[in-house]
């Protein structure tokens, strides 16, 4: 069975099923990362003293980190692109260097932590590393997320393309959708817990 | 009325549609892994009810306690073991146990299930003409997760230590020393339970929009879809926070840091081995903004029931249908903004304990203009008495009850006396229990046929109405006296401790013997349910003569459920319009004439 | 003259009666919303029978007087929202007497009890370390080295005031939360490890009049925990004992001669 | 939207272009947080540039720039509760008793 405007456009309120759906995903995310910025906030300013980012952390590691995940979000939007434009190959290509960027993030991501652990700093030593362990942490499981998604599509999910190339572009765009999204969430992750 | 049977009869001698794979799909895709909306609404309710009365089965352990304290339960507390009530007695720990899951499970496992999870599901895309939810797959996924969620919550009562006892609001820092399983599976559960219902709202949400059959706009759905949609909005946006607090909380408790722990804490004279630095009360808060649109959720579906209930029972249209619509979504967004109103004794100055006093008065109009406006619609009725109808009527006054009830609370002078008392539990029963559960009975009686092609009993649902109205009073009716009593809430013992509590005592048999006759005015409704299934009275499409649109679809409806796609020409509760020859103009068909 | 029949515990302290006022009030309101709107749908229901009206009508009711009775609630609730409520908790968490004119104790909630804390002769509370608490000797983990600590008073679960003079609480909990709640007195405040919040009431009626009054000569104010704090929540009970101001500054005396005097403070609280 | 080949380079052009603007701008915003700035200067410069960053990203790869009613809708309604939430912390702390 094959359910209305999943392909197209409902014309009174011009977009998919799977754009709406995807929006409102990322609304509730939007609350999730809203409740634990709230927290960070609240610890920040009843703690008696508060670390500056970079006393703990790794700047120049995050800042590459950074530029990683930017990349691979307009890697990812290029993929888009590419079906828009209807070559797949181009789009394999791209969709395959964003997935390599979000590995190449969660390894630099491993190290960070990895020498956090050797320098006996956990979640539990302070408040400040509970919530950078807990945000980062939760962000990661993000990132690997939109990677399954992405390799979904790269992979198996490309049986769609050729039975309707629209709908498998619209489906790449929602999947972009969320991995803008993560890259977004950095975007604001980066500042608070290492630069300020 | 003759002509819309004609009509019917001949839409059901028409070819069905033929839909694929229907025959091919085995068992398992067909029944278990189902992405039909009504399996898996079935599936919710089903298990919904199911977990309401487990949810039941543990209070009536409970009541036997507060009843006769420390006395050992008759058969049952044998079967207990020693770590929960040796020698037929229950332990505090036992009695904290239960009272957390006993909330835990009606409200997550039960209620939210079964209203919207079981009739949202079932009755939503029928109502606006579609062919099944926009996200069949989700709709599965969001199920299996409630599944999982429920059996999360159901196995830690035999964790080591037992299930979570630190009430259904699990505040730190207590929540963070109790047994180390029981709270951890708590938490899990309600990661699970979370993402079920988020995946749930964003597929009702969708579907909502989306897959609203031709000429059904948005002031021609009935009030149940503008209630389940506006309940899909409180749980995708009040949920996450909850959802970020649990994480935290399992954080707390896994890798020992301290969100929720304050610097300082000597549990039995041993200081706590923690970095301290948190703040117990960012739990309640980021609790009680998800759990108070929470307690919207549970009721507003339930007023969607009444209303469609009581549209079709009194034969004439909803009084105010807009009216009703713009308060249902001026009570959603207001809903999020209450919040602290569970909290004026934390230590909150004048400021913002007025805004929130005020924010829940304000809250309280479109309560009572809904409220109104389904007592308006009545006027002039031709009331039919039928089983559903009585549930639905019923809701009426013991909604009231909790409803009024819930202003002492919300003023916060008037809080102080009241707060954390029996009061309190007897506001909010009167909500859910005698409240969104009679609703949810009204539906089934109302919906039973559609979904099984066959009517319940009306004499064993009226022998199941009557004694569950006065036993629900005698339950929950003394709980407000004796909270203006000042007896305190989770008391192990009810209260026998205290001198001032002394005089209202012995009501606490009396709810007792209430809770325990309930149980029994069940009895008619499960054996009137299973017979009903395949022995009761078989209907065509529209049993209650109705006008929406759930009631042009076959009963039950095949998967994809409309043999073609409806077109809705007005709105939803068009009966008795004059000079009509059926008394009613359902929602798809053309004219009459 | 509700109140009669609301079963409210006796009032004894200074503000008490305006608070059950008000509780009054509320129920007024609520049971004219109530008792009216249940007279009206009882007529309905047996006006509007199917039995005895075939046919309903389209139209339906006009709805005028209903549309004055939510006037009427919103109003309602807005006189007893600036009226009362405002002010009454104004009162409460801001018009806090001088301390010098009040008797000021802290109280620290802990599972499963109440400590309670007086600064004794010089009136400033000593230092309590967490590290220093003993759960047999010095429940408080008062440091008895400071100077101000000196002269303190500790005891469990026994609350001292005297009468007609204002008290104020400092509350806190030193393991997890608590609920604090003299239920004569309605005042009922959470007790919250990290925080000392206060409160304050002006008592008004002795133990002993208060005996004279209910003609039980047991009879006691209690200190009850309204907030669940684990599986002995329901006997965390304390006592409140108001007497005059004699009998008080007596009491006082005594215990400093209890648990100053050499060698006796560790047996005290057994 | 329409995808037309001529529409999708001209898209691609902007996509790199906010490449280059996004990069820019982590290195400013590190750059930024060597200086020391006093605190309150440095959290506002610091969100300052995060919410640029965050606006291009949500603007022309989330393609909001071009986006339906409906979605602004959502989106409206999840900023006002975003905006609550974030008020929290006021509620927990600004306003208690006895501080
Ligand atoms: C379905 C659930 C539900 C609903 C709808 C409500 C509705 C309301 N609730 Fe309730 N509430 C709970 C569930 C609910 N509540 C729960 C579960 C708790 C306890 C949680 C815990 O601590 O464990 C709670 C606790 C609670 C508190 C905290 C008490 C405390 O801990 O000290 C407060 C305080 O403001 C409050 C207020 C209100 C108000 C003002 C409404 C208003 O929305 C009510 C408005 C309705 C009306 C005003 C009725 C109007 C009707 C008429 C006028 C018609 C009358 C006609 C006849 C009777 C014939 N509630
Ligand atoms: C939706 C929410 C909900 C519902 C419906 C109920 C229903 C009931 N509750 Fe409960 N309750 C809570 C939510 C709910 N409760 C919460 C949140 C708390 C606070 C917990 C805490 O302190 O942390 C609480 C606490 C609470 C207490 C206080 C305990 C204490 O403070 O120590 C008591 C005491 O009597 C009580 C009693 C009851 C009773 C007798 C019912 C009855 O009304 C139950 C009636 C049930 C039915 C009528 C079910 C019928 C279903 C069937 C028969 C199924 C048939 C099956 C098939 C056909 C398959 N509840
Ligand atoms: Cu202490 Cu309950
Ligand atoms: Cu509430």
């Amino acid at each position: 069975m094959q359910l209305p405007y999943a392909a197209t456009a409902r014309p009174d309120t011009g977009v998919t099923n799977g754009k709406l759906g995807t929006w409102l995903f990322l609304a509730s995310e939007v609350m999730l990362f809203g409740a634990l910025f709230a927290t960070y906030i609240i610890l920040r300013v009843g703690a008696t003293h508060w670390p500056h980012g970079a006393e703990l952390l790794n700047v120049p590691l995050a800042t590459i980190n950074t530029a990683v995940l930017i990349t691979s979000s307009v890697t990812m939007v290029m993929a888009w692109a590419s079906c828009a434009q209807r070559s797949l190959g181009r789009f394999r290509l791209y969709m395959g260097l964003t997935i390599l960027l979000g590995a190449v993030f969660l390894v630099i991501k491993y190290f960070e932590y990895a020498a956090k652990i050797h320098h006996h700093l956990y979640p539990r030593t302070n408040t400040f590393l509970a919530i950078y362990f807990t945000l980062t942490g939760l962000h990661a499981f993000h990132v690997f997320g939109g990677m399954v998604l992405n390799a979904y599509f790269w992979g198996p999910g490309v049986r769609l393309w050729r039975e309707n190339p629209e709908w498998f572009t619209h489906r790449v765009e929602h999947a972009g959708l969320f991995w803008h999204f993560v890259d977004l969430v950095w975007i604001f992750l980066f500042p608070t817990l290492y630069l300020l | 009325m003759a002509e819309v049977r004609d009509r019917e009869v001949a839409a059901a001698r028409a070819p069905a549609l033929h839909v694929p794979h229907e025959e091919a799909l085995g068992f398992w895709r067909k029944y278990v892994f189902s992405t039909d909306h009504k399996v898996i609404g079935i599936q919710y309710a089903v298990t919904g009810l199911l977990f309401l009365l487990f949810g039941f089965s543990l209070m009536m352990l409970m009541r036997w306690q507060l009843a006769y304290p420390e006395q050992p339960l008759p058969w049952i507390g044998r079967l207990l073991g020693d770590s929960r009530a040796p020698g037929g007695v229950m332990l505090p720990e036992f009695y904290n146990q239960l009272g957390a899951m006993h909330g835990t499970i009606m409200v997550f496992l039960g209620v939210v299930p079964l209203a919207v999870g079981g009739f949202g599901n079932f009755v939503l895309p029928l109502q606006i003409g579609a062919p099944d939810m926009a996200f069949p797959k989700v709709n599965m996924a969001s199920y299996w997760c409630y599944f999982l969620g429920g059996v999360t919550m159901f196995v830690s009562f035999f964790a080591p230590g037992g299930a979570a006892q630190a009430g259904w609001t699990s505040y730190p820092p207590l929540a963070a020393i109790t047994p180390f399983w029981g709270q951890v599976l708590w938490l899990v559960g309600m990661v699970f339970l979370i993402t079920s219902s988020l995946l749930g709202s964003i597929n009702f949400i969708t579907t909502t929009i989306q897959l609203r059959a031709e000429g059904m706009t948005f002031f021609r759905l009935p009030f149940f879809v503008w209630a389940q949609f506006v309940t899909a909005f409180l749980l995708l946006l009040a949920f996450p926070p909850l959802e970020a607090a649990a994480v935290l909380q399992l954080m707390d408790r896994i890798a020992g840091t301290s969100f929720f722990m304050p610097s300082g804490l000597v549990v039995s004279g041993q200081p706590l081995e923690i970095s301290g630095g948190g703040s117990p009360l960012l739990w309640q808060h980021l609790f009680w903004f998800l759990a108070h649109p929470e307690v919207y959720v549970l009721i507003l579906p339930a007023m969607g029931i009444v209303a469609e209930v009581i549209a079709n029972n009194t034969r004439k249209p909803l009084w105010g249908y807009r009216t009703m619509v713009y308060s249902v979504v001026f009570l959603g967004f207001m809903s999020f903004i209450v919040w602290a109103h569970h909290m004026f004794l934390t230590g909150m100055g004048t400021t913002i304990a007025g805004f929130f006093q005020t924010t829940t008065m304000i809250i309280s109009v479109p309560s009572v203009i809904i409220l109104t406006a389904l007592f308006l619609s009545l006027w002039g009725g031709s009331i039919r008495f039928t089983t559903p109808m009585l549930f639905a009527l019923a809701f009426l006054p013991m909604f009231g009850i909790g409803g009024l009830t819930g202003l002492p609370l919300g003023l916060s002078a008037t809080d102080i006396h009241l707060h954390d008392t029996y009061y309190v539990i007897g506001h909010f029963h009167y909500v859910v229990a005698p409240g969104t559960i009679f609703a949810l009975f009204a539906g089934i009686y109302h919906w039973f046929p559609k979904a099984t092609g066959r009517k319940m009993s009306e004499f064993l649902g009226k022998l199941h109405f009557w004694p569950s109205l006065v036993f629900m009073n005698m339950v929950f009716f003394p709980m407000l006296i004796q909270g203006l009593a000042g007896v305190s809430r989770r008391l192990y013992d009810g209260g026998a401790m205290y001198t001032h509590a002394q005089e209202v005592l012995y009501w606490n048999k009396i709810m007792s013997f209430g809770a325990w006759g309930l149980a029994v005015a069940q009895l008619p409704f499960v054996v009137n349910f299973f017979r009903s299934i395949r022995g009761g009275e078989p209907v065509s499409r529209n049993p209650w003569e109705a006008t929406t649109l759930e009631w042009a679809a076959p009963s039950p409806p095949p998967h994809g459920n409309f043999e073609r796609p409806p077109v809705v020409y007005r709105g939803p509760y068009e009966y008795s319009v004059p000079g009509s020859a059926a008394g009613y103009l359902p929602q798809h068909v053309a004219a009459e004439h | 003259m509700l109140q009669r029949f609301m079963f409210l515990p006796p009032a004894a302290s200074e503000h008490a009666p305006r608070l059950d006022f008000m509780l009054e009030l509320v129920h007024w309101l609520m049971l004219l919303l109530f008792v009216g709107w249940s007279v009206y749908f009882a007529v309905v229901l047996v006006r509007f029978r199917a039995s005895r009206n075939p046919r309903a009508s389209y139209e339906g009711a006009q709805g005028k007087p209903a549309k004055w009775a939510e006037v009427g609630v919103v109003i309602a609730e807005a006189i007893l929202l600036l009226g009362f409520s405002f002010p009454l908790w104004a009162e409460r968490v801001e018009a806090f007497p001088q301390e010098r004119e009040a008797t000021v104790v802290h109280v620290v909630g802990e599972q499963f009890a109440w400590n309670v804390h007086y600064p004794g002769a010089d009136g400033v509370f000593g230092r309590r370390d967490p590290a220093k608490v003993d759960v047999q000797t010095n429940p408080l983990g008062l440091d008895r080295s400071d100077p101000a600590a000196a002269d303190d008073i500790v005891t469990l679960n026994q609350l001292h005031l005297p009468v007609n003079r204002p008290a104020i609480i400092h509350l806190s909990s030193k393991d997890v939360i608590h609920s604090f709640a003299l239920w004569e007195m309605r005042v009922k405040q959470d007790a919250i490890p990290g925080l000392s919040i206060p409160v304050w009431f002006t008592p008004t009626v002795t133990t002993e009049e208060m005996r004279r009054r209910t003609g039980n000569p047991e009879y006691n104010f209690e200190i009850g925990c309204a907030q669940l704090c684990g599986l002995g929540h329901y006997r965390m009970r304390g006592f409140l004992t108001v007497e005059t101001p004699e009998e008080f500054e007596a009491w006082l005396a005594e215990q400093a001669r209890y648990q100053l005097g050499a060698g006796e403070e560790e047996e005290f609280w057994q | 939207m329409d995808e037309h080949a001529l529409d999708i380079k001209k898209h691609v052009r902007i996509y790199i272009t906010v490449f280059v603007a996004l990069l820019a701008l982590t290195l400013i915003t590190v750059a930024v947080s060597y200086l020391h700035l006093p605190k309150v200067p440095a959290i506002a410069l610091a969100l300052l540039i995060a919410t640029v960053k965050g606006s291009l990203v949500a603007c022309y790869f989330m393609h909001l720039i071009s986006e339906r009613k409906l979605i602004f809708i959502v989106l409206i309604f999840t900023g006002i509760f975003f905006t609550g939430l974030l008020l929290l912390p006021y509620f927990t702390e600004m306003d208690v008793v006895g501080r």
